[in-house]
């Protein structure tokens, strides 16, 4: 390690535990997102130092982008005349002080935290983990991109788990709260222009993204979150969708991911005797199909979750009162 | 180093710089509207000038392409965001400074 | 037909079914009752083919995708395994139909789905031989767990929901750490190939106290308990059942499996045994005191949780020298108490059901007016308390016998006391359902397919005292315990 | 030090400072932004970890976990702050009844 490289990750990781430490310390939670999202980005550029473009994609994505989206939101629901008023949401009334004796968890972490360094640099300063493994089986997986390979084949059971956790995240909002669907007036032109020219564009580098996940870094998460980003760009924009496709309609679009992974689980149990195990000349388009389920349901869940209720539920309280 | 490379390392230090610029107005400036200000226009610059450095070294077109449709993106999205961010200010009354 | 049913992949279907119903209660929310019944008594069914299977061919294993650890994610059961899913099954089909009942119209549409996917994600858990696919099926089981708590709505639940959510979360990032540990250390997250590779050294260690503290926390033993009692007590009644007889025991099966597997093999007789069982004394103590002192039934029974896990961990020190009883007796505490603390929560839910409070003291005479329902809280009482011949009974003195063998005495005054406490508190509640209160409520019918359930899964955790020896038999299956090995 | 165990000892210190922040602050908005930053500090352990190939490309199985850890996490904070809100709603605080100072 040169350096240069040395001077660069040492200050990257000293900038990453300022903003994080900024984040949670700053009296303002406005400023506090905005910092977090900042801490976001450059998370995103040290999982580039670290060799992991694909994971700096879904963290730019979905760790800073639409995490952000979304406590920004919830900042505004929380605050809904301070917001109005001024930039700066009021700092909270009681930052911290729950406990009177602070420095006890300080000085406990702060020994786990020192034993936790102690045992990361006791490990052993190479090794390759399940690479060897991973490259040996890369031919038949029907994905190039390592990443894909063993997202979509090797541990697909993980992805189809996690799949399901998202749709589970929405259900668990839904049965909360229900959503304004009432269209609302773009709040200016540009806003309005950006969303019209922007969304076609973002369908495509979805796609894009989807297409080229199989070889290069990409993929169905990432190609999902930036769907999700389209959709809270137009909702952002007063866009709402017809109430007419909000009952059953949404409901099928939100599932598809989910149960095309387990149509295809029940398929390949019944045809080669194991969950997911894809015959290796059909591996690639059995991958491509589950991916594209899954890129369509997680960019919907995601705008789903910013719009942040059920749209079908306030509908019906509507027509009862 | 090849020519090419002198190039592309004068454009990306002076894109740089332009960057620093935008960073020194965001910080030192009085006011929403110079900061922003500040920031788009330094940015975009310096960002142009990034992506033109890395041109240069690109292997095919369809990678110079692709520079340029970040370089777009950022532009528009940035102008769009100055543009709602300095609305949003004027609306809640903020006075734009005076010297 | 045999060989249909030895080779089917029961294990399997009893994930990706309840996945399957989850998503079909969500898109069609008019028939999620039906669907949903159908799929968790379908769901017994096929618990009930992979016992047969397991007790044909001996031990489940199922490579998920055809690779194998540890590129692949294992599908793994035993007699252990089995016995947590035919709990689930059990206690899951008691919750069902005393559900169809509970829930109305919106909520009942909400209660399905979700339901039917912490299902999933609990048999996800009891069949998971890899660390990290673990860790998916925890996060899945408590964003399920969380939303079922808010569904009540009302301003406790929502708190408590919150802090359960709040707690699951930690204690999921502290076990995901100590799996990024072990990963790096031992370069698998595969359960069986982590025991043949693991080594003692300062990684075993961390990751022992980091996946260690996560489980506790989501166990909710001594102290790390404070976020269940009102969670467990706010809840709509048919999920504090859930929690308390099958949540709380998820996540001390893994804590058990890995303790067990990996760590007790490299870091046994250090200590830790000791610190686990101190902590389980305490919880009892401190849980059947604090569910004496309460005067609202939910919340007596949630505190009665916090002390029966106690018991649970009072085994951790015995093992030493009376492995086979210490460990029998976890089995059947885990298995009385999940079916005992269900038919509770539910006589609770009836109780608040019908007198529309859970005021303990005005519970005005119900052994008359509702007496199957006090039946049943009275047996599930008996299993709590550990009066023979209940399940409980047994567990407790297995456990006790194990004690006496050690010449542990601290430890037998401790469960000596916890069950005179228990008794303590179920007759408290009992002698005020005999007694007339000063002012008398308006009640209103409860359906007697709830009052059912409960008398019928309090009279399983009686029952349970009468099949010892083939329940310990089929735990037996595949030696999840390492019994058979002697240890030095 | 190689980048792989700079990067870890930084993860380690994520966690650190959001585990601190999730238990002295009250505000749950607070309190969901550390439990994001601890997990980001968990994820920074794995992948950084994963470097640890020489001049090979890294271990590609912990970036698939972290990828998946990623979804889980938004969909937990997603819905955490729907919570929030509705508690907030019903009880006009967005802290923990017991933790906050009247």
């Amino acid at each position: 390690m040169t350096l240069l490289t040395w001077i660069f990750d040492s200050l990257l990781g000293l900038s990453l535990l300022w903003l994080a430490w900024r984040a949670l310390a700053c009296p303002n939670l406005f400023k506090a997102i905005v910092l977090f999202v900042a801490f976001g980005l450059l998370m995103a550029l040290a999982w580039v130092r670290l060799a992991a473009p694909d994971v700096a994609l879904a963290e730019a994505a979905i760790g800073a982008g639409l995490t952000g989206a979304l406590l920004m939101a919830a900042l505004a629901k929380l605050h809904p005349t301070e917001a109005h008023n001024d930039f700066a949401v009021p700092p909270e009334k009681n930052v911290t002080k729950v406990w009177s004796w602070q420095w006890l968890p300080a000085i406990t972490i702060l020994l786990v935290t020192t034993g936790l360094g102690y045992v990361v640099l006791s490990l052993p300063p190479y090794a390759t983990g399940l690479s060897t493994e991973v490259a040996a089986n890369l031919e038949i997986s029907g994905a190039s991109n390592p990443v894909t390979a063993v997202l979509l084949n090797f541990r697909g059971y993980d992805t189809l788990l996690e799949i399901v956790v998202l749709l589970l995240a929405l259900l668990g909002v839904w049965s909360l709260n229900s959503a304004d669907l009432d269209h609302k007036a773009a709040p200016g032109i540009v806003l309005d222009t950006l969303a019209r020219l922007l969304t076609p564009i973002f369908i495509l580098v979805a796609a894009y993204l989807l297409w080229v996940g199989a070889h290069a870094p990409g993929g169905a998460f990432q190609a999902g979150a930036v769907l999700g980003a389209a959709g809270v760009l137009l909702l952002l924009a007063g866009w709402r969708p017809r109430t007419g496709l909000m009952a059953l309609p949404l409901r099928l679009v939100l599932v598809i991911g989910p149960a095309i992974f387990v149509i295809v689980a029940m398929l390949t149990l019944l045809i080669a005797g194991q969950m997911l195990e894809y015959p290796p000349t059909q591996a690639g388009a059995l991958i491509l199909i589950l991916e594209t389920a899954a890129t369509v349901s997680i960019g919907v869940t995601l705008a789903a979750l910013f719009l942040g209720g059920d749209p079908r539920k306030n509908n019906r309280n509507k027509n009862h009162t | 180093m090849n020519p090419n490379d002198y190039l592309s390392a004068a454009l990306l230090i002076t894109g740089a710089v332009f960057f620093l610029a935008g960073t020194l107005g965001l910080l030192r400036f009085p006011d929403v509207y110079t900061r922003l200000h500040a920031l788009t226009k330094a940015d975009n610059v310096g960002l142009g000038l990034m992506v033109v450095g890395l041109a240069v070294q690109a292997e095919s077109w369809s990678v110079v392409g692709k520079l340029l449709l970040i370089w777009w993106l950022v532009l528009i999205a940035g102008a769009s965001v100055a543009h709602l961010i300095a609305s949003g200010a004027l609306q809640r009354g903020i006075r734009m400074w005076k010297p | 037909m045999g060989a249909v049913f030895t080779e089917f992949p029961w294990g399997v279907i009893l994930i990706l079914l309840p996945v399957t119903g989850g998503i079909l209660c969500f898109l069609w929310p008019q028939i999620a009752k039906i669907t949903g019944l159908f799929i968790v008594f379908v769901v017994a069914l096929l618990v009930v083919g992979l016992a047969w299977q397991i007790f044909n061919n001996g031990v489940y294993r199922h490579a998920v995708g055809g690779w194998g650890a540890p590129l692949g994610v294992d599908l793994y059961a035993d007699g252990l395994s089995l016995l947590m899913l035919a709990i689930t099954a059990l206690v899951g089909m008691g919750v069902s139909v005393y559900s169809a009942a509970y829930f109305k119209h919106e909520q009942a549409a909400q209660f399905w789905p979700l339901w039917l996917l912490l299902l999933a994600a609990l048999n996800a858990l009891f069949l998971s031989a890899d660390i990290f696919n673990v860790y998916v099926t925890f996060e899945l089981m408590g964003l399920a767990a969380v939303a079922l708590v808010a569904l009540a709505g009302s301003r406790e639940a929502l708190g408590a929901a919150m802090r359960y959510l709040l707690a699951a979360l930690l204690g999921s990032l502290a076990y995901l750490l100590g799996v990024a540990l072990l990963y790096h250390g031992f370069g698998t997250v595969d359960i069986a190939l982590l025991v043949e590779r693991a080594e003692p050294s300062p990684v075993i260690w961390a990751a022992l106290g980091l996946m260690g503290a996560g489980l506790l926390l989501k166990t909710a033993l001594f102290p790390l308990h404070f976020w269940l009692p009102p969670a467990h007590a706010s809840a709509p009644t048919p999920v504090s059942a859930l929690l308390s007889a099958l949540v709380v025991k998820a996540s001390f099966y893994i804590l058990l499996r890995l303790w067990l597997e990996i760590f007790d093999p490299l870091v046994g007789g250090a200590g830790v045994e000791q610190l686990l069982g101190l902590l389980g004394a305490a919880a009892i103590l401190w849980g059947s005191v604090q569910a004496l002192r309460q005067t609202r039934l939910k919340l007596l029974i949630a505190y009665s949780t916090v002390a029966q896990v106690g018991y649970l961990f009072l085994a951790f020190p015995l093992v030493a020298a009376a492995g086979v009883s210490a460990w029998s007796a976890v089995t059947y505490l885990v298995l009385s108490h999940a079916l005992a603390k269900a038919a509770m929560f539910m006589a609770a839910g009836n109780l608040l059901c019908f007198g529309g409070h859970d005021r303990i003291t005005d519970l005005d005479r119900v052994v008359q007016r509702l007496p199957l329902t006090a039946a049943a809280f009275a047996l599930a009482g008996v299993s709590i308390m550990g009066l023979p011949p209940s399940g409980g009974f047994i567990g407790k003195w297995l456990l006790l016998e194990a004690a006496l063998m050690q010449g542990r005495w601290d430890l037998v005054a401790v469960m000596i006391l916890g069950g005179l406490l228990a008794a303590g508190y179920i007759f408290k509640v009992l002698g005020y359902a005999f007694t007339q209160a000063d002012i008398s409520h308006e009640s209103k019918a409860v359906p007697a397919s709830m009052e059912w359930t409960a008398l019928l899964l309090a009279c399983g955790a009686i029952l349970l005292g009468f099949l010892a020896v083939p329940v310990l038999s089929l735990v037996g299956i595949g030696d999840p315990f390492g019994i058979g090995e002697v240890r030095p | 030090m190689s980048t792989a165990f700079l990067y870890a000892l930084v993860g380690t210190g994520l966690f650190a400072l959001g585990l601190y922040a999730l238990i002295v602050h009250a505000h749950l908005l607070r309190k969901i932004l550390a439990l994001n930053i601890m997990g980001s500090g968990v994820f920074m352990v794995l992948v950084a970890l994963a470097k640890r190939t020489g001049d090979a490309p890294p271990d590609a199985v912990p970036h698939a976990m972290v990828i998946t850890g990623i979804v889980v996490a938004v969909s937990a904070t997603a819905l955490a702050l729907t919570l929030m809100l509705k508690l907030n709603a019903k009880s006009g605080h967005a802290e923990l009844p017991d933790d906050r100072r009247e």
